[in-house]
């Protein structure tokens, strides 16, 4: 038989999100709406407790989320590059603790006799970059779970705050950091302008930073990535540094809020900022979502709980309530993407 | 050479105890390093405090240990498919409390009134999480939030006492000294891994958590696979909360909420590895003892509370380098 | 003078010594093709070359100076490039940060990006195989043979890195593509060839005797023969690597039999599936090979995905022995009922990785083994064993993880699950050969025609049209998403390839 | 008998309140010749009974052991096991409401010592209502929901609301004694009430700093009152300054030095189980209302270890006390 050239019968099946190759290539940077879901979850509760309650969408009302999304959001942001390399970070509460310690005790207070000014803001970021940078070193190179790491972390850094906690909460007597909650050149603190600088940071970093691409594709192909000679480990540690030093910032900014140092500052961040992440789309097993998913789903959480406010609804039956809205808005938002071969964790 | 490609005969024995042996020595590795691990930490213990020691002390540990046993065993499951339940902690005590309020109309029946709501409500949790395809992470954390509410909303969060019941107060006793708790948290376990093992569900539940999409491909149903193990891990909190229940006599809505991350680090401290796939029922259970052991070891070696949970951290961290088969697990995230 | 050369090299992993103690040089601008049966080396000796594996023993000598070659990225800066056997894009990345993923170049600069310069480059490399791929878009938008091309423009691009001679490395390039890619390809590879040194890889004996200036023959992890295409030919090539002659009917047409008085075994009235066919009514009857085929983007694979159940909004009709089943069945029913599925993309679909091969063989049929909701493990063992040896997976014990095997061994791992069935009616194979060495190849389609006299029947997409022409009984072609031209019994009559490829464009 | 090891079981190793307990206990522990454990269980009763489980394990004879076991679910398995592990227990705060000291193992649990929650939540309930002249619109935070101190001084709240009738309670929120948590609920709040809104009653003092914090980035800091309950100094530093109205002093410093020392005389048989009345074994401890003009003295009251020894405290056991919890104040 004549030898012919081989035909193939290309393979055209597509391999992710199970989702068909359609024909001819999208066109490229096409905004895809089945991916909006989260956003449409945002907007379509706002609008749902705007309709409930008169309130809801007063100008003050608007203020009272974005300054209580102010800490979750600048959390939110270092959680995000974390999770899109795969990896998880416990120790956000104790590292918050510690960094809220270290602050009001170096600054001005009632009980040591320091007063650094600035520079004893900066150590909070300081403070949590040290931690950050200790998680990343130990589960890289010990290669550990990371989950375990920075669950040893979390508690080593309340123990840390404890040990700072001199019997009574030091009172931050700097005017200078207290005013970054109160002072509000346009109705909103200078936190939330400092959680709007992180998010925009965050944002950069991921589009236009090596360390941001790298981090995609850590999460979803580690091996790939470390076979084609990047530093896999280089980005891991950046990650945790990063949120470090955001999570330094937020024990920071706990205390200028709460003008005291507060060895629980961090207590109840870290399960919300997670879940922040993951409703907004920044999905656990790694490479998917991005700062805006994450932010969004802070969003979500805040209009949620204060909407909650707003209706009066009874307080235990308000988690109920939570519980069902999250899962309900979830399904209607991913509705779309359901495929028969899609993988979700 | 040592290559199969040469076999002719293909039932040959060799090649098949072989296979055996290979199989049966990654088994043991499995277990008898989390194993060794746990009897060093209980050695470092015994060092200090030497009255740990005793079997009086070793009853009293394994008594306590018992709901968290149960619900890392249950917690497994879930992870080992690859997905992860956020509601189990928060599942103990709903079916507590429950069980407390229901008790005095079905009596002992409300026992499986309970354990098969609890079972019902994870199976839901799993067909939802499968069908709209959305996170396992979020359904389970809006379940939580729901079973919060609603155990503190019918009890208007106060603490009862268990009214009357057999089996409950026979679960918190002990009999020559064995705690009955620790007896049926094992037996579930074992159970457990061994419908693991010779069923064809355990197999299901392993492909599913390596490779999902291959396992759809072959045939594996997926969806019910994934609602079973949710199932399973919400029916294992729920023993857990009655076996907690029976330790306490008392119920209330937050009782058991806080095992939700010695829940999850049980599991990971055992040798599974949290993105699925790799581990089994006995690692989870050694890895439960090791958490509880480290969380009294930091207790029983009398620091001050700071240190202790400085402690604790160092604790965890080198139980589970010891632990962690680096091979097997290959990307550790 | 030799441009890149392994120096006793030898690679071990627990338990197979995958390389033993191989020599062999690259020339100054030829193209050495390099053939080998499965799992006989030939991937992990272009690893070891790219810096992705380092050997056990032996030395590389670069340009004549011996050269650790540390990861990819140091290979890329040294001028050496792959084309992986497995794709190796990240799908959440773009086109263009894919093509230099595994170079510090162009459009980097102090860890930040410039995308439009980076898009630029990348858009020079992907001109250069005449593609129109935007460099922006994500790769996961792209199709499979889409990402080959890109896998081509990212070794391509090492041309840019430095102005040496180059080492390009491509480890079975061909196995997805049209005729035409693979012309361009071809194209690229001999105009590389003035300031390059290439090894090709491939199981296609054809391809290799056409582009190569000298062929090396692997087995066992050794090198066993160098050839130069002149003065060999097929049969000393398959001779040398199988070990035995290829016998003249490969296809053992001999075994062909008339089918189109055989009952229906499976019909589809006016299937359709948005966007990848249209209106596909077909049939295909017990024992009868048929074989679907078409370019690219004619919907032969979404059919035959459709009717394992892994299709979107399929509608229509499947009449499944004379019964109409529904078409969003999935695939747990279909194959409770009787249908076998063969995925391409094995990495994904095919296997189980993580898990063993005995795991994977009784995967689909294991438990029906045993008794009840129970398994009998050794009844299984003692199958999958069997189909080990008859399928002569090359592994070095049975427990071994599945991903550990070279990829055409986890192909026949793939396959072999099926054949543990009691009640296999129909058997859809999705580019079965794909990967496949021709002796391996031969078993399979010994097996088809095992299966065919069987009665189950086999419906599969090839991966050309000689394996096409060889094994079919009806060749249907598939022509966007439609079908486009039936030939029905070639025990009769075989049509002429010309016809077939018509149809197909 | 001589006393063996001191364990006490806190709330949290780093609270004003509980540094304040432990310091109390260790100052009559130490007038003993003996070291506090001190082991915290941060609010969570399940990880503290586990942790107990650790030290009754292999017996703690003549142990004194007091514990706040954070819910009252625990109460009863934390008595149980010091009972088995022959240890003198002192309970904290969270006593169930059917059980009491003299009729669940008597011989290991000596007293139930605790604050009269209902006492706090109704007196900083009038003193909200007097400070707006009887007549105003106020809103509440409430703690952990199952803790018998939150459900107590929402009580008191709505004691006091029924002898105000021009007091409105507008809404109760959740703050689970959390200081940013009442700060979000709170901002809410102001969105949702504005004007309307005159007072915020809070459970504790750490989410009353939360509610603080609130106002003050709304510049209405002493122009929406606040009441708090613990008596932590930054809220009496607060209250005088005049950002908040009221708090409810609890001395944790006394309650430690009495229930160290109850338990240990239990060991010495300076008590006998069987003599005590029943207001002995289960009675409030004095607390203070610290409002504007007594924030000064409160906060200056500086404890002198050498008055906490246990030998001066053996004279009167129940100094502090102001009598038997009520029946049904647990409930
Ligand atoms: N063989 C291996 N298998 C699995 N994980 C590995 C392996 N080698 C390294 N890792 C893990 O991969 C990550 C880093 O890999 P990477 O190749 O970037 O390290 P590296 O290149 O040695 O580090 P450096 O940046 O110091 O050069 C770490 O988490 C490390 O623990
Ligand atoms: N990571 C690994 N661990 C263990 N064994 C391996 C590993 N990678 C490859 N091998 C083994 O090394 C041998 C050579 O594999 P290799 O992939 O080089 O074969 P190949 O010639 O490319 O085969 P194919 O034609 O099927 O691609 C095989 O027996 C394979 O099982
Ligand atoms: O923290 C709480 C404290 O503020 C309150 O006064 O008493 C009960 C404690 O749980
Ligand atoms: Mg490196
Ligand atoms: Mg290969």
């Amino acid at each position: 038989m004549a030898q012919l050239p081989s035909t193939a019968a290309s393979i055209a099946p597509r391999y992710d999100e199970g989702r068909l190759f359609s024909g001819t290539t999208e066109k490229a940077m096409k905004i895809n709406i089945k991916e909006l879901g989260p956003a449409f979850t945002l907007v379509v509760l706002a609008l749902a407790f705007s309709i409930l309650s008169a309130q809801f969408f007063s100008m003050s009302n608007v203020q009272a989320i974005l300054e209580s999304a102010a800490i979750p959001v600048v959390l939110a942001v270092g959680i995000t590059f974390i999770i899109v390399q795969g990896s998880i970070d416990l120790s956000i509460e104790g590292v918050m603790a510690a960094s809220s310690m270290a602050v009001a005790l170096l600054i001005a207070n009632s009980i040591t006799t320091f007063d650094y000014g600035w520079l004893a803001i900066a150590a909070g970021p300081v403070f949590g970059l040290a931690f950050g940078l200790s998680n990343g070193l130990l589960y890289t190179y010990l290669r550990l779970p990371s989950l375990i790491v920075t669950l040893a972390t979390w508690f080593i850094g309340l123990g840390v705050a404890t040990l700072l906690f001199p019997g009574r909460q030091p009172e931050i007597l700097d005017g200078r950091i207290t005013m970054l909650a109160i002072y509000k050149p346009f109705g909103l603190s200078f936190l939330v302008c400092i959680a709007f600088v992180v998010a925009t940071i965050g944002v950069v970093l991921q589009n236009y930073s090596q360390f941001g691409r790298m981090s995609f594709a850590i999460g979803i192909d580690e091996k790939t990535t470390r076979l084609s000679g990047n530093s896999v480990r280089l980005h891991k540690i950046l990650a945790f540094s990063f949120m470090g030093v955001l999570a330094g910032m937020g024990g920071a900014m706990i205390s200028a809020q709460l003008a005291v140092g507060n060895p629980s500052a961090g207590q109840g961040f870290l399960f919300p900022t997670i879940s922040a992440a993951v409703i907004g789309g920044t999905l656990l097993s790694g490479g998917k979502g991005g700062v805006l998913h994450s932010v969004n789903g802070v969003l979500i959480l805040e209009v949620l709980r204060n909407g909650m406010v707003q209706l009066g609804v009874d307080p235990y039956l308000r988690h109920v309530v939570e519980g069902i809205i999250i899962i309900a808005a979830l399904v209607v938002g991913n509705w779309q993407l359901r495929a028969r071969t899609r993988v979700v964790k | 050479m040592n290559f199969i490609q040469m076999a002719t005969s293909y039932n040959s024995r060799e090649r098949k105890s072989e296979f055996k042996r290979i199989s049966s020595r990654r088994l043991l590795r499995m277990l008898v390093v989390p194993l060794v691990t746990l009897l060093l930490i209980c050695a470092v213990i015994t060092f200090f405090q030497p009255r740990f020691l005793s079997l009086r002390a070793l009853t009293a540990v394994a008594t306590d240990a018992a709901p968290l046993l149960m619900l890392v065993v249950g917690s497994a499951v879930v992870i080992l498919i690859g997905g992860i339940d956020l509601s189990v902690a928060t599942m103990a005590s709903f079916s507590a409390v429950l069980l407390v309020i229901i008790s005095p109309t079905t009596g002992d029946l409300g026992i499986v009134v309970v354990l098969s709501l609890a079972a019902f409500i994870g199976y839901l949790q799993g067909v939802i999480h499968h069908r709209a395809q959305i996170p396992s992470f979020v359904v389970s954390f809006g379940t939580l939030g729901v079973l919060y509410g609603t155990a503190h909303y019918i009890t208007q969060a106060t603490a009862a006492p268990l009214g009357s019941s057999l089996i409950i107060p026979f679960l918190g006793a002990k009999t020559a000294g064995v705690p009955h708790g620790l007896v049926v948290a094992v037996l579930c376990a074992v159970g457990l891994s061994l419908t693991l093992r010779f069923t064809r569900l355990g197999r299901d539940l392993f492909a599913v958590g390596s490779s999902e999409r291959a396992a759809l491909v072959a045939g594996v149903k997926v969806g019910p696979v994934k609602a079973i193990a949710f199932a399973l891990s919400s029916f294992f909190a729920a023993g857990a909360g009655l076996m907690f229940l029976s330790q306490t006599g008392y119920s209330s809505p937050a009782m058991a909420n806080n095992y939700l991350l010695p829940a999850i680090v049980g599991v990971v401290v055992g040798g599974n590895a949290i993105s699925g796939g790799v581990g089994g029922v006995g690692c989870a259970l050694i890895g439960g003892l090791i958490a509880v052991m480290v969380r009294l070891g930091t207790v029983m070696l009398g620091l001050n509370p700071a240190f202790q949970n400085i402690l604790f951290g160092i604790m965890v961290l080198v139980s589970v380098a010891l632990t962690i088969d680096r091979e097997k697990i290959g990307i550790i995230k | 003078m030799s441009v890149l050369a392994a120096r006793h090299v030898s690679k071990s992993y627990p338990g197979v010594r995958a390389l033993a103690d191989v020599s062999m040089e690259l020339r100054e601008n030829e193209i050495l093709g390099l053939i080998g049966q499965n799992g006989s080396g030939k991937s992990t000796l272009l690893k070891i070359f790219t810096g992705v594996e380092q050997p056990t023993e032996g030395s590389l000598l670069l340009r004549g100076q011996q050269t650790i070659i540390r990861s990819p990225l140091a290979a890329a800066a040294l001028g050496i490039g792959m084309v992986h056997q497995e794709q190796s894009l990240i799908t959440n990345l773009t086109v263009a940060e894919n093509i230099f993923f595994d170079k510090h170049a162009l459009g980097k600069r102090y860890g930040f990006y410039n995308w439009r310069s980076l898009n630029k480059a990348a858009e020079r490399q992907l001109a250069k195989l005449e593609c129109e791929i935007p460099p922006d878009l994500k790769v996961e938008k792209l199709s499979f043979p889409e990402r080959q091309l890109v896998e081509f423009a990212k070794v391509l691009a090492v041309e840019e890195l430095i102005d040496d001679q180059l080492v390009i490395l491509f480890d079975e390039p061909t196995s997805l593509l049209s005729p035409s890619e693979i012309e361009g390809l071809f194209r690229q590879i001999r105009r590389l060839k003035e300031r390059a040194s290439i090894v090709f890889v491939s199981h296609r004996m054809d391809e290799v005797l056409e582009i190569s200036d000298r062929v090396h023959v692997m087995s066992n992890g050794e090198n066993v023969a160098e050839r130069t295409p002149s003065e060999t030919d097929h049969k000393e090539l398959y001779h040398l690597m199988v070990g035995s002659r290829r016998s003249e009917d490969y296809f053992l047409e001999e075994r062909r039999r008339p089918t189109s008085a055989a009952p229906p075994r499976l019909e589809t009235h006016r299937l359709s599936a948005p966007g990848a066919f249209k209106d596909v009514s077909f049939a295909i009857r017990q024992g009868e090979i048929l074989a679907l085929t078409g370019v690219a983007g004619s919907g032969a694979e979404e059919f035959c995905r459709a009717l394992f159940g892994l299709e979107e909004g399929v509608t229509g009709k499947i009449i499944f022995n004379g019964k109409e089943h529904p078409v969003d069945a999935r695939p747990s029913d279909l194959i409770a009922e009787g249908i076998g599925y063969v995925a391409a993309e094995r990495k994904l679909e095919g296997v189980v990785t993580g898990r063993t091969i005995v795991d994977n063989i009784v995967l689909s049929f294991g438990s029906k083994l045993g008794k009840g909701l129970f398994i009998d493990r050794d009844r299984e063992i003692s199958s999958a064993l069997h189909w080990i040896a008859r399928l002569k997976v090359k592994t070095p014990n049975a427990a071994e993880y599945v991903e550990r095997l070279s990829g055409g061994n986890q192909q026949k791992v793939s396959l072999a699950k099926w054949l543990l069935s009691e009640n296999l009616q129909l058997l859809i194979l999705d580019h079965p050969t794909r990967g496949l060495d021709p002796g391996a190849k031969a078993d399979l389609f010994e097996a088809i025609r095992d299966l065919s006299d069987q009665g189950i029947s086999i419906l599969f997409v090839s991966e050309t049209l000689e394996e096409t022409l060889g094994m079919a009984d009806t060749i249907v072609v598939m022509r966007d998403g439609q079908v486009s031209a039936t030939f029905s019994d070639l025990f009769h009559a075989k049509p002429a390839p010309e016809a077939i490829v018509e149809a197909m464009v | 008998n001589d006393v063996g090891d001191v364990y006490l079981g806190v709330g949290s190793a780093s609270s004003e309140y509980w540094a304040a307990y432990i310091e109390g206990a260790k100052a009559v522990a130490s007038s003993l010749g003996k070291d506090v454990n001190v082991i915290p269980s941060e609010f969570d009763g399940q990880k503290l009974l586990e942790q107990f489980g650790a030290v009754f394990a292999a017996g703690c004879e003549d142990c004194v052991v007091t514990v706040d076991p954070a819910s009252n679910a625990f109460t009863k398995a934390m008595i149980e096991r010091a009972d088995t592990a022959g240890a003198k227990y002192v309970n904290l705060w969270n006593r169930p409401d059917e059980i009491h000291p003299w009729d669940t193992v008597p011989n290991t649990w000596i007293a139930n010592i605790s604050f009269d929650g209902v006492d706090s939540g109704y007196q900083n309930g009038m003193a909200l209502c007097n400070a707006l002249g009887g007549k105003g619109n106020i809103v509440a935070l409430n703690g952990i929901p199952d803790n018998p101190p939150a459900k107590q001084r929402i009580a008191g709240l709505h004691k006091a609301l029924q002898e105000c009738p021009g007091l409105k309670l507008l809404d109760t929120q959740v703050g689970n004694w959390d200081q940013t948590q009442g700060q979000s609920i709170t901002r809410a709040w102001l969105a949702k009430y504005g004007d309307e809104l005159n007072g915020i009653f809070s459970a504790n003092d750490g989410m009353a700093l939360g509610a603080v914090a609130a106002l003050r980035e709304k510049g209405l800091v002493g122009k929406i009152l606040v009441t708090g309950s613990d008596g932590s100094s930054d809220v009496i530093k607060l209250i005088e300054k005049g950002e908040m109205l009221s708090t409810m002093h609890i001395d944790g410093y006394v309650q430690g030095a009495y229930a160290v020392a109850l338990a240990a005389a239990a060991v010495k048989g300076d008590i006998k189980m069987d003599e005590l009345k029943q207001d002995q074994r289960d009675f409030f401890l004095s607390q203070t209302l610290v409002t504007k003009d007594n924030a000064a003295s409160v906060l200056n009251s500086k404890k002198d270890a050498s008055q906490f020894s246990y030998d001066a405290l053996k004279g009167n056991f129940w100094a502090a006390s102001v009598g038997q919890i009520p029946a049904g104040a647990n409930k």
